[in-house]
């Protein structure tokens, strides 16, 4: 049964999730536990610094600061043994309990680790998935051209390509374009999502984010669509080979039949799968591309984290980058699951 | 006979590889690196970039963001291109208890632009005075400096001439150029070297037009009592450096690269073939085994292969600062899942196999089985994967680099490039600083490409059309 | 009789980096209406590629490089590939092809693969293509509701079933059988063969069964044509073949004697020794005479043209004639 | 030495289904029963014949013999010794005596393998011979064996090189090369071509009379079972339903789906075109997961009365004088009601 086998892939990621965390706790226990003896000490100074001036004696004050302090050493079950520590921090990351950041803000001024981190999450969403869409389709417009006539020159021309920006990191590629767009010809804008300050009216400010989201958006097609040709262009390939190509060619449908109805949509669970996985692997595999352009999104989060040292918000960005690459494999088994009739009855692992 | 074996599957496996092009272009390119990397110290001005990449004092001769020579044979004004001059005539007098030691550096300048600097080495001890005067070719001769040092043991003199010689450079100035220039014009903003080798007329402190010829410097040491004088030099800091220019911090773009290649083959090559053999063992015994090793070792596998790389990787590395040897360790730890399901499918088919049946009927040992019927058939799928596998080691490792969570005693392409960034590089335009790391990654992600993709062609048979 | 089909010195060659491989050389034969032809041979010996030359549709590097195919007199390979797509594929000639269980799209339930394949020929509404789609299943014995189904939710016997309903929906004039039942069991086997021998009294069709059971063919097929390295060599009614006389040709004689039989005890079957000769450099004169024990001079020489020596009956062997 | 090489007594092997969670926590375990409650005898120097569909547990049967698996239940007897369970030198020890040959000769080699590395694998295993020399000179008499002339053209080549025949050929040199006594044979002819079909049975009777070997073997195909085989033993779901001499069984059926298999079977001769054959069963084969009450073949059956899902599944049972065995309570019955239907029609 189909729900039986969601259920079951939900379960599994869940338990893969806590087993993550747990993990991640004991790895960086220590450098968490200095960050929060930090900032208990730096909120029980600012309680006594607002109760000073109320004229208390400074005895009562003492008093206080100790009980305060033992409040919060309680709180966050730091006077326990290490195991037991470990597995309270687990429990706060596993609930989404990330805390409150060191230095960084989210743009309305909160310092809620979740807020910052879940204020970046839909730029970050904007950005990728415009790239993923025109990539697969893009990639697979040329992969089909190359698997009709594989090994000519259209195919291995592409081929070649494929292999030479194998190796090119898309941030450099970023760093080039902007010297070369940006600098030398100014025709677009340096980086950012909106220009300062950002347009008002709605439509207005929607074409500002587009300007903005071009030069970021070719940069990435013009690397990444042709490893996703070759890829589809292998996928329709070996399809194109199978029994039920020539069945159904034989059939006398027309050639566009077959290609689109029937070749392409045997191999659409696999295409859909590679496009999904690399939108799930933007979330955190394109650190510096963000950075770069100052995409304001998860990417650009985590070297900005990294820079002011705020541990609180890398770990908080670590729980929720891993929550959603795991969420976003749960989803994809669904939908290949959904896609290739074979899985969905069948409701193999 | 197990070897036999390996080595005969190889063989068949190269005659096909030698029939794809791109292979054996990538394999071209391959070897290329490979000299590149035994050569290293024969092919770069700086041989102890490696080493000394964040030592300043080594860098300091060198001009600031210097573009390479060959932008020259672009431009209509040619820049100066860096000029070391050690090989002087020292012509020594004594007098009266002084030793007086003449120099002179004759320096043909054939440019329109002036060099950045000229700076004046020499080995002393004991207390020397000197003085420095250039002769120009206009026949006007300029007093640049006096120094006088004083030092017990033998230690290197360094005198930058620009800095050291501005006031009797602005009092030539004076005798030339107008009043209005002058004032518009103080002393501190004055580019000393633009001056000396302009020509002497009114304007040269605004608009200097380049004055060529053959130039003089004459250097006078007098050496008070007991001392020493010797290998005076003199680096004409030019404003194109080398092969590929240099960095805001005066490095030579050319040797950090040069010096990089070697990290990032280690990198690389470590990293992925590590990372297939742990993953290819592991896919193997999960296919062989199967039931609940195999259940077990898959639920294993989801787990590790759930967790964002990059990401944990980077907090990893701001947290503990590894060294590059924890860095490719970890790089193992999080990519050792990629081959892990092909693997363990082929595993699968191959068990599957009559033949490996036949085996077992014969009472052949898992060992035997495992190394003699699979991983034999393995071999060449692992050599694809682990080259295909490379960019992207090369790749994370300039990653951490560039967020600055690199290994700081080595120098790697993904270093250079984070100073690049940091240093503006891509705001000021200094191409040569950002593009040459970057075509060396995509350079050898190409090469490993190439020979994957060829590879990989080969293990596809399904994709082969006659 | 009438001819409804008749093949004319086809060639089709594999075009391959060594060079052509002769699959199909010079074949030639007539089908009548209402009666099964039988193909058998050895594997390799051209009967697949026939069916997929009478389809005009070689696997690549295949190319037909000469013959015509005359369909009620009319030359079909001289049509375009549009023409041909769709007016003769399966609107006149359809085939059911080797295992059935990889000749369903794996994605789409039965009842869509049909439907495409009716629609895309005849101009009729949706509610009675399915009417003509179940008449059909029925037909061949399955009930209506496997056309919700997906082909992996089908066992082999009826994934065989709808293929063979799939080929006949469209009522064409020729069905091409290629090995329908070899990858059956026994039961399965002789129900298929048992529906095959039904639907062609009830529908009246052409078939052509390919097969290297001469066995099965003797249950199914009204003549039979005999196949060796891309050549005719026998091609007679069954009982010239299975007959009391026995076959003429060398090479369906050894066939038959290396058959084994069920109902009587046999000693010791014979066999051919050695294999089908490289089609890429086929053997000079008569292509069997390496494995012939009663060759002559002249078989080694010329080879022997396909000639008549009795009717309906043909043989290319220089002993018969 | 008793008469019989190998006995074989309520031998079972099954396999457990996975699960889901509401059969864990109803303590419900289902097994698909390939094999399940197989009873047979071999004569010394015989060759038995094991037939049925896919799927009937024919080739399971012939891996626990191989000790390829481990048997759920049940007793094997080999040369008077019990080998239903045997520890690591024991197996070592009887996968000698017994060996197999494979239905696809090509699979059955490593692609990789010349043929001497074929042949010295099962030597190296066993750690036979002491030098390569020595292990290519029994790879060389093991070729002799099968015929392969001349032998040594062909220790170099590797496996793709060769035609059916000669693959097969040297699979089964491969099994001869320990000297054993029993071999088991799992279709080996069904990928070989028909023109060399017959040949590599006519070699392997060959070796069978020179060696004295006694062979089991497997195969779907009746046809060249009545050829090749002293006795035959019909299986359907696990268990054997019918079991004779081979033409006796053919010629003289009780079991009404040996006689459906019998009346299936295709022949070449004249006169069956457009004549529909008469298929004596019916639906489709229950799966091993869930094999019916009672006389396991009464829901394809014709004949099936409520005895024969009421009662116990009948046993197999003597029905003529020359050790021919049938498992049907009716049998004698069916035959009468079978000649009246050949009457009528």
């Amino acid at each position: 049964m189909y729900w039986k086998y969601v259920i079951k892939r939900i379960l599994y990621a869940c338990g893969g999730f806590i087993i993550i965390m747990f993990i991640f706790s004991a790895l960086f226990n220590t450098i968490m536990e200095k960050t929060l003896y930090d900032q208990i000490n730096e909120t029980v100074e600012m309680e006594i610094l607002n109760r000073s001036s109320s004229g208390l004696s400074q005895e009562a004050l003492d008093v206080y600061k100790a009980k305060r302090y033992d409040y919060f050493i309680k709180r966050y079950h730091l006077n326990e043994p290490v195991m037991q520590r470990i597995f309270w921090r687990a429990v706060d990351t596993i609930t989404f309990n990330f805390g409150k950041s060191t230095l960084m803000q989210s743009p309305q001024g909160d310092r809620e680790v979740i807020k910052i981190v879940g204020s970046k999450i839909p730029n970050t969403l904007i950005l990728f998935t415009t790239v993923v869409v025109i990539d697969t389709l893009l990639g697979i417009a040329l992969g089909i051209k190359k698997a009709q006539k594989p090994n000519k020159k259209l195919d291995q021309s592409t081929s070649v390509i494929t292999m030479i920006v194998y190796g090119i990191p898309g941030w450099w590629m970023a760093m080039i374009c902007i010297m070369f767009f940006v600098y030398l010809i100014p025709i677009f804008p340096s980086g950012g999502i909106h220009s300062v300050p950002p347009p008002t009216g709605g439509f207005a400010y929607f074409l500002d984010m587009l300007y903005h989201l071009a030069l970021p958006v070719l940069v990435l097609v013009a690397i990444g669509f042709w490893g996703r040709a070759y890829l589809i262009r292998n996928l329709v390939l070996t399809t194109l080979q199978e029994d039920f190509i020539m069945s159904a060619r034989a059939r006398g449908l027309s050639e566009n039949k077959v290609l689109y109805g029937h070749t392409m949509r045997t191999a659409a669970p696999p295409i859909v799968t590679m496009a999904l996985m690399s939108l799930l692997a933007s979330f955190g595999g394109s650190l510096i591309f963000e950075g770069i352009f100052s995409w304001p999104g998860m990417g650009n989060l985590y070297w900005v984290a990294i820079q002011q040292n705020d541990v609180p918000v890398l770990m908080g960005l670590l729980a929720v980058t891993t929550t959603l690459s795991l969420s976003g494999l749960v989803i994809l088994d669904l939908i290949y699951g959904f896609l290739d009739p074979r899985i969905k009855v069948g409701g193999k692992a | 006979m197990k070897l036999n074996n390996i080595k005969r599957s190889m063989l068949s496996f190269w005659n096909e590889f030698r029939q794809t092009r791109f292979g054996i272009f990538g394999l071209i390119t391959f070897c290329l690196f490979v000299v590149i990397i035994l050569f290293e110290t024969a092919i770069i001005p700086f041989p102890e970039a490696s080493t000394r990449w964040r030592d300043i004092s080594y860098w300091e001769d060198n001009p600031k963001g210097a573009a390479p020579v060959w932008v020259n044979w672009f431009t209509s004004t040619k820049h100066t291109p860096q000029k070391v001059i050690t090989d002087v005539e020292l012509k020594r007098e004594e007098d009266s208890g002084f030793e007086f030691i003449d120099v002179v550096i004759p320096y043909d300048y054939q440019y329109d632009i002036a060099p950045n600097d000229i700076i004046f080495h020499a080995m002393t001890r004991g207390e020397v005075t000197l003085m420095i005067s250039l002769l120009r070719p206009d026949g006007d001769e300029i007093l640049l400096t006096e120094k006088s040092v004083n030092s017990t043991t033998l230690r290197d003199l360094r005198i930058p001439i620009s800095t050291n010689s501005l006031d009797n450079v602005y009092n030539y100035v004076k005798q030339h150029e107008s009043f209005e220039n002058i004032k518009a014009k103080p002393k501190n903003v004055m580019n000393s070297m633009q001056v000396l080798f302009a020509k002497a007329e009114e304007g040269m402190l605004q608009n200097p037009a380049s004055l060529q010829g053959e130039y003089q410097l004459k250097i006078t040491a007098v050496i008070l009592g007991e001392g020493e004088f010797l290998e005076p030099n003199l680096v004409i800091s030019g404003n194109v450096f080398g092969l590929l220019g240099t960095d805001s911090f005066k490095r030579d773009i050319w040797s950090g690269v040069i010096a990089g290649t070697k990290w990032a083959m280690l990198i690389g090559l470590m990293t992925s073939s590590l990372a297939v053999i742990i993953g290819v063992i592991f896919g193997v015994s999960s296919a062989y085994f199967g039931g609940l090793v195999d259940m077990l070792m898959m639920r294993f596998y989801e787990i590790a292969a759930s967790i964002p790389m990059l990401p944990v990787l980077i907090v990893l590395s701001a947290i503990f600062k590894p060294s590059i040897w924890t860095i490719i360790l970890i790089m193992c730890v999080f990519s050792w899942v990629g081959p892990v399901r092909t693997v363990r499918s082929i595993g699968l088919q191959i068990k599957a196999e009559t033949y490996v049946e036949a085996a077992r009927a014969l009472n052949a040992s898992h060992s035997r089985i495992i190394f003699r019927h699979m991983i034999p058939q393995l071999i060449p799928y692992a050599f694809a994967s682990m080259a295909l596998s490379v960019p992207g080691a090369i790749v994370t490792e300039s990653t951490i680099s560039l967020l600055g969570l690199g290994d700081p005693t080595i120098v790697t392409w993904g270093q250079i490039l984070r100073d690049a960034v940091s240093g503006g590089a891509v705001l000021q335009g200094l191409w040569w600083w950002v593009v040459p790391p970057g075509l060396f990654i995509a350079g050898m992600g190409m090469t490993f490409a190439f020979i994957g993709f060829a590879m990989d062609t080969i293990l596809n048979p399904k994709l082969k059309t006659r | 009789m009438d001819k409804i089909l008749d093949v004319r010195n086809i060639k089709l060659h594999y075009l391959t980096r060594k060079g052509a491989v002769r699959a199909l050389d010079d074949v030639s034969f007539p089908l009548y209406r209402g009666e099964t032809l039988g193909v058998v041979g050895e594997s390799g010996c051209g009967k697949t590629t026939l069916g997929t030359a009478l389809l005009n549709m070689p696997t690549p590097p295949g190319k037909i490089v000469g013959g015509e195919i005359f369909l009620e007199g009319k030359n079909v390979l001289e049509l375009n590939e549009r023409q041909y797509r769709t007016n003769i594929r399966w609107e006149k000639i359809a085939m059911v092809f080797q295992g059935a269980m990889n000749c369903l799209t794996p994605v789409y339930t039965i009842q869509k693969q049909m439907m495409e394949t009716i629609k895309f020929h005849r101009e009729i509404e949706d509610d009675q293509a399915l009417e003509r789609i179940i008449k059909y299943v029925n037909l061949v014995g399955l009930s209506a509701d496997v056309l919700k189904r997906y082909p992996h939710e089908l066992s082999g016997g009826m994934k065989q079933r709808i293929v063979i309903a799939m080929g006949l929906f469209l009522e064409p004039d020729v069905v091409i059988c290629d090995e329908p039942t070899t990858a059956l069991d026994v039961v399965v086997q002789a129900q298929i063969i048992n529906l095959l021998k039904e639907l062609k009294q009830e529908l009246k069709l052409s078939f052509i069964f390919i097969t290297h059971d001469l066995a099965t063919e003797a249950e199914v097929s009204d003549r039979i044509m005999v196949m060796y390295a891309g050549k005719v060599v026998e091609i007679g009614t069954n009982e010239h073949i299975y007959g009391s006389q026995g076959a003429s040709h060398p090479y369906t004689r050894r066939l038959l004697a290396a058959t084994p039989r069920l109902h009587q005890q046999v000693e010791q079957l014979a066999f051919i020794p050695g294999t089908p000769p490289d089609l890429l450099t086929p053997p000079t004169g008569c292509r069997f005479h390496l494995r012939c024990d009663e060759k002559m001079e002249k078989c080694m020489k010329e080879e022997p043209p396909l000639k008549e020596i009795g009717p309906e009956h043909k043989v290319a062997c220089w002993r018969c004639y | 030495m008793s008469e019989y090489i190998l006995e074989v007594e309520n031998l079972q092997k099954w396999f457990p289904i996975r699960r889901n969670i509401s059969q864990v926590i109803k303590r419900e375990r289902n097994y698909v029963k390939a094999v399940d409650g197989v009873s047979f005898k071999i004569k010394r120097g015989e060759i038995f014949g094991l037939i049925g569909e896919s799927g009937c547990g024919k080739t399971t049967t012939g891996k626990l013999i191989m000790k390829l698996l481990e048997p759920t239940g049940g007793k094997m007897i080999f040369d008077a010794q019990d080998v239903t369970y045997l520890d690591t030198d024991a197996v070592e020890l009887y996968k000698r005596k017994v060996q197999m040959v494979f239905q696809d000769p090509y699979a059955s080699m490593n692609p990789r393998f010349r043929i001497s590395d074929v042949l010295s694998e099962p030597l190296l295993i066993h750690k036979i011979g002491d030098s390569r020399e020595d292990r290519e000179a029994r790879a060389i008499k093991a070729l002799e064996e099968v015929k392969i002339n001349p032998p040594e053209e062909f220790m170099e080549r590797y496996p793709h090189m060769l035609s059916g025949g000669q693959r097969q050929r040297i699979a089964t040199a491969r099994t001869l090369i320990l000297s054993p006594s029993f071999i088991v044979a799992d279709e080996p002819v069904s990928m070989v071509d028909l023109s060399t079909r017959a040949e590599i049975l006519h070699m392997m009777k060959e070796v069978q009379q020179s060696l004295g070997l006694t062979y089991l073997y497997i195969t779907h195909d009746l046809s060249t079972a009545r050829y090749f085989t002293d006795r035959i033993a019909v299986m359907y779901l696990g268990k054997i339903v019918e079991m004779g001499p081979a033409g006796e069984l053919i010629d003289n059926a009780k079991h009404p789906y040996t006689q459906a298999l019998i009346a299936a079977v295709c022949e070449p001769v004249s006169g069956n075109v457009n004549r529909i054959k008469e298929v004596p069963i019916k639906g489709e084969i229950p799966s091993a997961a869930n094999i019916p009450h009672g006389c396991r073949f009464h829901t394809r059956c014709l004949y099936a009365k409520p005895e024969c899902w009421e009662m116990e599944e009948p046993m197999l049972e003597e029905v003529s004088g020359v050790g021919h065995l049938a498992a049907c309570r009716r049998w004698k019955e069916i035959s009468g009601e079978k000649g009246k239907v050949s009457e009528t029609a």
